[in-house]
């Protein structure tokens, strides 16, 4: 699957941006709601950063209920199979414009859950990843930093994930399928001894 | 000119409610030992929600939601400000709570046009807390007709002129705690905000709307909070000398709305249509009775 | 009942009981009368029943469920112990004798494909549309799977 | 021939012609509706000509007179008497496309019956006709209700006995005030009704008791507010539209006619501002309208729901009335009218709805909005002027009766007002999102639009509305005559304001709408110039994360319509068992209905013995006189 | 007229149309973590649940089976994120019951000080959480600003905020920083004086009162016998508590009283957690003064290499939720040949809302689950 090189193109985009995009784009940065859904354990330095102690708010950022009124999806850590599918249909729930902080190594390559039959390994095959934040779990300060980063993305209107979800469709939805649309077993072993106990239970 | 009047009226009512949320936010940010986003945070959000995409089930997600802003719109129109109004009017009270109705049906329209079971239930809910405010706010409306024998806005911010002892609040104070009460729950703010409680409903009617659906919720609400503080102001602050005095009463009675909004629970709906329907009735009656007789 | 007349009691009964250390033994029972002693257990106030755990022991070609009980008037941990083959792994449910053991034995048939006979609803709880071998078996190869399916590597696919 | 004569002809003699033609439904509802067209037509060239009269000396005397049965056009009747036809000419248009093989209910001859004695009703100038009228008019709707089904026969009786005591009451009435004023002239009795009070209070009470009784119960006020519920909702489709807001409102122009008259001129005791006997019907009034909207909003079943509605409806009327005031009149008058407009539409559209789909329970139906557009709007117009949201019709009429009863000071009775118009909001939008938004269930993804025929009265019905809301002078200047004949003293009312007694009140409803539509505007265009909308299907919502099929949620368990005010409701459960007049109601009503079931054996059998039956009570009554 | 709320489970069964699905979770603002029931309801009420659970299931226990000893350190706590040193302590425990190891005296205060530090932190959440269900954010506010607090000195003792991994096989990881303890004891002194704060703001609000009062009741017998643990189990009015009947640590030399409550209902497992916050700060206080000089960790050879003789041990610990139970069977290699995990969690996330949430409100769910301290993660695994 072909995947358009943004990194060029942005930049020529950058400079023929209209003075309207431009407003929108500053606007948009200073009002980033996120989605409040805690995906995975990531979600327990969450409530640190929107409460007293690093606020958030200050940015304009505040937990929204859900998915339409939300502009970041964060995936907070891992993200088993089962989530996955619930992240992706959230995640296309979304109007646009809207963008993805991948929360914790174990979104990037799996982690230490990397051997484990029911997490993802690389959550950016499945959905595009604007932000990865680094570290089991990223501290409140990353958190914090990612969030003025990608602010200054959406200034800058380098942040342009969604866009890369519309144009490789196929890429992505692909990847989807191969993870959620199994039709057989995928080892082996599966079709000698499962089939045994299958049986077994109908009789009883 | 009555046009122009219209659009700076609105204009302004949008940029003073907007605020008035913005600074709300900040306060209560400040009551969580917080720092709180800019006073402008609102209408940075508003423009935002404007400007991006958004999602429609059908026409009456639409039809509703711009009912909503222009019913509210209308309604702010009839109030006056400090004596001034886009146009001649009687500012007949009735027509306002009635007016007001519009915003409430264009609402619950287009959250119910989406189909979806949480913000049906938020619409019930909504109606039925109407219900629960509508009662102890007319009694208390009814009272100042009564009074003045008049239901004009203007004739009743009129009879309070003069020095801040003339002031309904101080000739009606049992009329003044309920419609305090009553306002928390107009505002649709705790303990009277079942409707959009996110831990139940997951923010009830807002659930379906996204992008200028929900800005337009939003222009919605800011209305509705400079019509309901503005009314308490007409109504028991002497209606203000100027729209500058007039704004620094209205933010005062905001602000009292969101301090209580930040030390309580929400109640269910039954208990708080049950808690308005005593206590802040009751009060009222009690007033009405005092006046009438 | 202290530690040492439990463990007359269980013995004489015909179980194999063995202390492990201070407040905790554990039992081994037959797969054929196994709720009997539970039922007894129970009796005698074994009320707790913390966990339902399968075992599976591959070089020996046998399954174990692990029955965690616990007295809290004995203050004495048993570990319950029932051995079933590996080629019909079925046995039957105390969902009788404990409400909560209807979910413990949903994870164990869920992790094992251990069936258990009488728990009226052993559908999936945790994994959606699995089609493969039951995951906690042995001999099934979760770094294998990981692979093929989420395409995941090792040392972050350095050689 | 005299036009008045021919207002009672035309309709009694096209029933029995069509009902020798009943087996071409189309040509009978045709004719029907050229009937209704023709009497609209000549009630409207009637106005202002006060001086028409007709009357037919019968041969035998009684006070030593001949006994005459005459008719007048009075501006009251006239008033009713044009709306209420205008009203059936919309029905009968949507009665032609509704009673097609399958809805067939073979009501037309018999509804003709119904028109001729509702002109009559409206016209009467003594006793005898009025009564006469009365019963036929009881008679003939007790057939149309039953429409030859089970559950419909069974609520038609509970209908006819309480209509039986209605009847009964009146002519105990009639008699004991024609003794009293040795005439059957309805203005001279009031005289000397008038005459009474001062003389012996007491009497006149129970003497107008037992007219206001009859009244009330063909009003369905309290206490007889539960029929409504049975006979409305089983009645046939397009006629339930005639029942509710036709039918409810001869109570209405009884209490007009004979009884406010009394009151206003007799010396009466005070209560406040108003006498006692007029606070006593404000009281009823409010009672009616507040438990009656308690009542709607707890209904699964759209009309049951409704019916619930037109008896709060009343109730706002009765309010209005007893205030005594020109205001409250005129608002009265005007809710008359704006009930008759509003609430056809909203029974029309409901009938489009259970005639497409067959479903009268809110909660199976849902999400019509997107196969009958035109419908919604229908119902969606005529329910914000049945909520008394400005700028439609609804509205002025609501605000005049409240202004009323606050210029009047009866506190408690304007709270209940407002109680019952803010609950009538909670079932009316119940309705609007149960029925026509939420998740269409699959078994309905094929149903069309309303077909033509009824898109047509009910389009008219809605711009009715919007008409009358905003240019309020098209109900308020007959009311003026109305107001006039009676007696009162009144300026003539502007075609644009509507003005009250409280100081400084008075409201311009063009201005208003001309407000509001700048509102629109602005609210249009922030909607217009921000981001693009993209629609997406009824079933792409907030599911939490999940795939609702996945779980077997399909748009059919997707819609929360049942319970709608569950919490609420749960509040009242004590209460509504008190409320609930149905089961002693009922009970009484079985026992009345045996003995009318034994009767209405007799003529159940064929319609031609309606006529037996209207000679035979004339005759009765008459005899009685003697 | 139909009294509808009267049988609304005989009319729900006669009329599909009734019923409507409602999805609570996994992305619901009500739910605290990726979990979900899936609820049948009539009206505003609920008439059945489906539970939605798994989506943090990770595999714990085949992971384990596949990493060394002391590797598995990393993974354990990341099986309750609310309350990680309960399963360190749980599993150090376990692997020190099949190897026979006695921990220095210094490490078991260590250990209980990090466990109660833990159960400050998990209980500041459910207290703070409960509030914000029923919508008084305030409270939720606050208890994050205190959490931050104790996680700060987690931070100073052991390098993490949030997973600590400071407890190993043998004892503890390393000793305490200088100066550490007086500081500790400095910021119980301060929650302890946030205390008052709380208790006006939330649990002497009339209006939790009527929300909690009532709801969602235990009997006692019930509490026993269904596996519930921990303040669960007290609010019922059992006293019963692990770090009493089967004392670990140092909990046998420090003194305190098992809380209970009588009434069993939501507002009785809300005050539960708060009385045992105010009971953790006392015991993190005692074992402060108590607190022994000498080592902190026995010495059991390189532990990456760490190899334990066969056997199998079960241990368990009094977490904030109740009972952590590590059942570990050793083949005397280098890996563990089965770990399995109970999780406080199940009875009342699964059992619990198969028997309370029918009958109940849509209201009440979140609350509900509130007081609880449901913690998905901990029966996913």
């Amino acid at each position: 699957m072909q995947i358009i090189n943004y990194a060029d193109e942005e930049r020529r985009q950058e400079d023929n941006r209209k003075l309207w995009d431009k407003v929108t784009a500053y606007f948009r940065s200073r009002s980033l709601w996120m989605l409040h859904y805690c995906t995975g354990c990531g979600a327990m330095e969450l409530p640190p950063i929107m409460t007293s102690r690093w606020d958030i708010e200050r940015f304009g950022i505040v937990p929204m209920a859900t998915p339409r009124q939300a502009d970041i999806l964060l995936l907070t850590g891992y993200a088993s199979t089962n989530t996955m599918k619930r992240i992706i249909r959230t995640y296309e729930q979304m109007p646009e414009p809207k963008w993805v902080i991948a929360f914790g190594s174990c979104t990037v390559n799996g982690g230490m859950y990397w051997d484990s039959y029911n997490t993802v390994n690389n959550v950016g095959e499945y959905i595009p990843i604007d932000i990865t934040i680094a570290g089991c779990m990223p501290r409140p300060e990353a958190i914090l930093d990612t969030m003025v980063k990608l602010m200054n993305m959406v200034k800058s209107g380098d942040a342009k994930a969604f866009q890369k979800y519309k144009d490789n469709y196929g890429y992505y939805k692909a990847n989807q399928d191969k993870l959620f649309a199994r039709t057989a077993p995928v080892l082996e072993s599966a079709s000698l001894k499962y089939v045994h106990n299958e049986t077994e239970g109908s009789e009883q | 000119m009555v046009v122009i009047n219209i659009i700076l009226y609105s204009l302004f009512a949008i940029l003073v409610g907007l605020i008035f949320m913005g600074i709300g936010r900040k306060v209560s940010a400040r009551m969580h030992l917080r720092y709180g986003p800019p006073f402008y945070q609102s209408i940075l959000d508003i423009f935002k929600l404007m400007s991006r995409k958004s999602f429609t089930h059908n026409f009456v997600m639409d039809l509703g939601m711009v009912m909503a802003l222009a019913g509210l719109l209308g309604t702010m129109l009839y109030v006056p400000i400090a004596g001034h109004s886009a146009f001649i009017s009687n500012s007949n009270i009735i027509v306002i709570m009635y007016l007001m109705a519009i915003g409430s049906l264009g609402m619950a329209m287009a959250v119910t046009a989406s189909g979806n079971p949480n913000a049906t239930i938020g619409i019930s809910r909504a109606l039925t807390m109407m219900l629960g405010y509508e009662i102890p706010f007319f009694i208390i409306v009814l009272g100042l007709i009564i009074s003045n024998n008049s239901s004009s806005i203007s004739v009743i911010a009129a009879s309070q002129a003069g020095s801040i002892w003339n002031w309904n609040i101080w000739h009606m104070p049992l009329g003044y705690i309920a419609m305090e009460i009553t306002l928390q729950a107009m505002m649709g703010e705790k303990p009277f905000d079942a409707m959009i409680a996110p831990a139940e409903v997951a923010s009830g009617p807002m659930v379906e709307l996204s992008g200028k659906y929900l800005g337009l919720g939003l222009l919605t609400h800011a209305v509705s909070i400079f019509v309901e503080t503005g009314l308490m102001v007409n109504f028991f602050f002497g209606g203000g000398s100027n729209p500058i005095d007039f704004v620094i009463k209205q933010l005062g009675i905001y602000l009292i709305a969101v301090i209580f909004d930040n030390i309580f629970p929400r109640y269910k709906i039954e208990q708080a249509v049950k808690f308005l329907w005593i206590f802040p009735t009751g009060i009222a009656v009690v007033q009405l009775l005092l006046l009438a007789f | 009942m202290n530690i040492t007349e439990l463990l007359k009691d269980l013995n004489s009964r015909g179980l194999e009981a063995e202390k492990i250390c201070d407040g905790e033994i554990k039992v081994i029972a037959n797969k054929d009368n196994f709720i009997t002693h539970l039922h007894y257990l129970q009796s005698i106030n074994y009320e707790h029943l913390a966990n339902i755990n399968g075992v599976d022991y591959i070089d020996e070609n046998e399954f174990e469920v692990v029955y965690q009980i616990y007295s809290y008037t004995d203050k004495i941990h048993i570990i319950f112990k029932v051995r079933i083959p590996r080629e019909k792994p079925v046995i039957q449910s105390i969902v009788d004798l404990w409400e909560q053991a209807q979910f413990y034995e949903r994870e164990v048939h869920e992790f094992y494909g251990i069936h258990f006979e009488g728990n009226k609803d052993l559908s999936p709880l945790f994994l959606e549309d699995w089609m493969d071998l039951p995951p906690l078996r042995k001999d099934f190869d979760t770094e294998r799977f990981s692979e093929i399916v989420m395409g995941s590597m090792r040392n972050g696919g350095k050689k | 021939m005299n036009i008045m004569l021919m207002l009672l002809v035309v309709p009694l003699i096209t029933a029995f012609l069509t009902m020798a033609i009943l087996k071409h439904q189309k040509t009978v509802w045709t004719i029907f509706l050229a009937v209704s067209g023709y009497l609209s037509y000549a009630l409207f060239t009637m106005y202002g000509k006060w001086d028409l009269s007709w009357s037919i000396e019968l041969g035998f005397k009684m006070f030593g007179k001949n006994v005459v049965l005459s008719l007048i056009n009075s501006p009251l009747g006239w008033f009713f008497a044009f709306f209420a036809s205008l009203t059936t000419l919309l029905i009968a248009m949507f009665s032609i496309a509704y009673n097609d093989e399958k809805h067939d209910s073979k009501t037309a001859p018999i509804w003709l019956l119904l028109i001729f004695s509702n002109i009559g009703i409206f016209f009467a100038k003594d006793w005898l006709m009025f009564f006469i009228m009365w019963e036929a008019m009881s008679t003939t709707a007790y057939f149309i209700i039953a429409h030859g089904k089970e559950i419909s026969a069974k609520a038609a009786k509970f209908y006819l006995s309480i209509s039986l005591i209605g009847t009964s009451t009146l002519l105990l009435g009639i008699i004991l005030v024609s003794r009293l004023s040795q005439t059957f002239d309805i203005g001279v009795s009031i005289d000397s009704l008038v005459k009474l009070f001062s003389t012996n209070y007491s009497a006149a009470l129970l003497y107008i008791g037992l007219f206001i009784t009859t009244f009330l119960i063909k009003s369905a006020i309290f206490p007889f507010y539960m029929w409504p519920s049975k006979a409305y909702a089983e009645s046939p489709d397009d006629f339930t539209p005639f029942l509710s807001t036709v039918m409810s409102k001869y109570g209405v122009y009884g209490l007009i006619l004979f009884i406010l008259p009394i009151l206003a001129k007799s010396d009466l005791p005070m209560f406040g501002k108003i006498s006692q006997p007029a606070y006593m019907l404000a009281v009823l009034g409010a009672i009616t309208s507040v438990l009656a909207t308690i009542l709607a909003i707890f209904q699964t079943d759209m009309k049951k729901l409704f019916a619930y509605s037109s008896v709060a409806n009343v109730g706002y009327i009765v309010m209005g009335l007893a205030t005594m005031s020109v205001v409250g009149i005129q608002g009265a008058l005007f809710h008359s009218v704006n009930h008759m407009i509003f609430k056809t539409a909203i029974f029309l559209s409901l009938a489009a709805v259970i005639y497409r789909t067959g479903e009268r329970d809110m909660h199976k139906l849902g999400g019509l909005v997107y196969k009958m557009p035109l419908t919604f709007l229908v119902y969606l117009l005529a329910i914000i002027s049945a909520a008394g949201i400005p700028p439609l019709s609804g509205f002025t009429s609501k605000w005049l009766i409240v202004q009323a009863l606050m210029a009047q000071k009866m506190l408690f009775v304007v709270v209940a007002m407002i109680f019952a118009s803010t609950g009538a909001f909670m079932y009316l939008l119940r309705c609007l999102a149960s029925v026509f938004l939420g998740q269409l269930p699959d078994k309905y993804k094929d149903i069309k639009e309303a077909p033509l025929l009824m898109a047509i009265p009910m389009t008219i019905l809605m711009l009715l509305t919007l008409a009358i809301g905003v240019i309020p002078g098209i109900i308020t200047k007959p009311i003026d005559a109305v107001l006039t004949g009676m007696g009162y003293n009144v300026e003539p009312s502007s075609w644009t304001t509507v003005h009250t007694a409280l100081a400084k009140s008075d409201l311009n409803l063009t201005y208003l709408f001309y407000v509001f539509m700048v509102a629109c505007v602005i609210s249009l265009i922030m909607y217009l110039i921000s981001g693009k909308q993209e629609k997406i299907d009824q079933i792409d919502n907030y599911t939490a994360g999940e795939n609702p099929l996945e779980w077997d949620t399909t748009p059919d368990r997707f819609n929360f319509a049942y319970g709608f005010y569950q919490p609420f409701k749960q509040m009242f459960n004590p209460m509504l068992d008190l409320i609930s007049f149905e089961r002693w109601m009922s009970s009484f009503g079985r026992i009345v209905e045996r003995a009318s079931s034994a009767l209405s054996l007799l003529y159940t059998r064929s319609e031609g013995a309606i006529l037996m039956l209207y000679i035979g009570i004339a005759i009765l009554i008459i005899g009685g006189m003697m | 007229m139909n009294f509808d709320s009267y049988t609304l489970t005989k009319i729900a069964k006669n009329d599909k149309y009734t019923t409507y699905d409602l999805f609570f979770g996994p992305n619901h603002p009500g739910m605290n973590g990726n979990f979900g029931y899936v609820l049948d309801m009539v009206g505003t009420e609920i008439n059945n649940v489906r539970i939605n659970a798994g989506q943090l299931h990770r595999g714990f226990e085949k992971l384990m089976e596949r990493r060394g000893w002391v590797q598995n350190l990393t993974l354990v706590p990341r099986i309750c994120v609310m309350d990680p040193d309960p399963n360190e302590v749980t599993y150090c425990m376990a692997v020190e019951k099949i190897m026979n190891v006695e921990i220095p005296e210094r490490a078991k205060y260590l250990r209980t000080i990090t466990l109660e530090m833990s159960r400050l932190t998990s209980l500041l959440i459910s207290i703070g959480g409960a509030g914000a269900s029923l919508g008084l954010y305030t409270i939720m506010h606050w208890t994050m600003a205190d959490r931050d607090k104790v996680l700060d000195m987690f931070e100073w003792l052991t390098g993490g905020r949030v997973y600590h991994i400071y407890n190993i096989p043998g004892g503890v990881r390393r000793d305490t920083p200088k100066g550490f303890l007086e500081k500790l004891y400095e910021t119980m002194e301060y929650l302890e004086s946030r205390l008052p704060d709380y208790d006006s703001l939330l649990f002497e609000n009339p209006i939790i009162h009527k929300r909690l009062k009532g709801l969602g009741p235990v009997t006692k017998e019930e509490a026993r016998k269904t596996g519930l643990s921990g303040p669960n189990l007290r609010a019922s009015g059992n006293a019963l508590d692990i770090r009493k009947d089967a004392p670990y640590a140092a909990y046998s030399e420090l003194e305190f009283d098992i809380i209970t409550q009588e009434e069993g209902d939501a507002f009785a497992r809300a005050l539960q957690m708060r009385l045992e916050y105010e009971q953790a700060i006392d015991l993190i206080k005692q074992a402060i003064k108590k607190m022994p000089e000498g080592d902190v960790h026995a010495n059991l050879g390189n532990l990456g290499m760490l190899k334990v003789n066969p056997g199998e041990a079960y241990a368990k610990v009094e977490s904030s939720k109740g009972e952590f139970g590590y059942y570990i069977v050793s083949k005397g290699e280098k890996k563990p040949y089965r770990v399995s995990v109970r999780g406080p969690s199940l009875p009342a996330g699964f059992l619990w809302a198969t028997k309370h949430l029918p009958k109940m409100k849509i209201d009440d769910v979140a609350v509900w689950m509130g007081t609880f301290g449901i913690c998905a993660p901990d029966f996913d695994k």
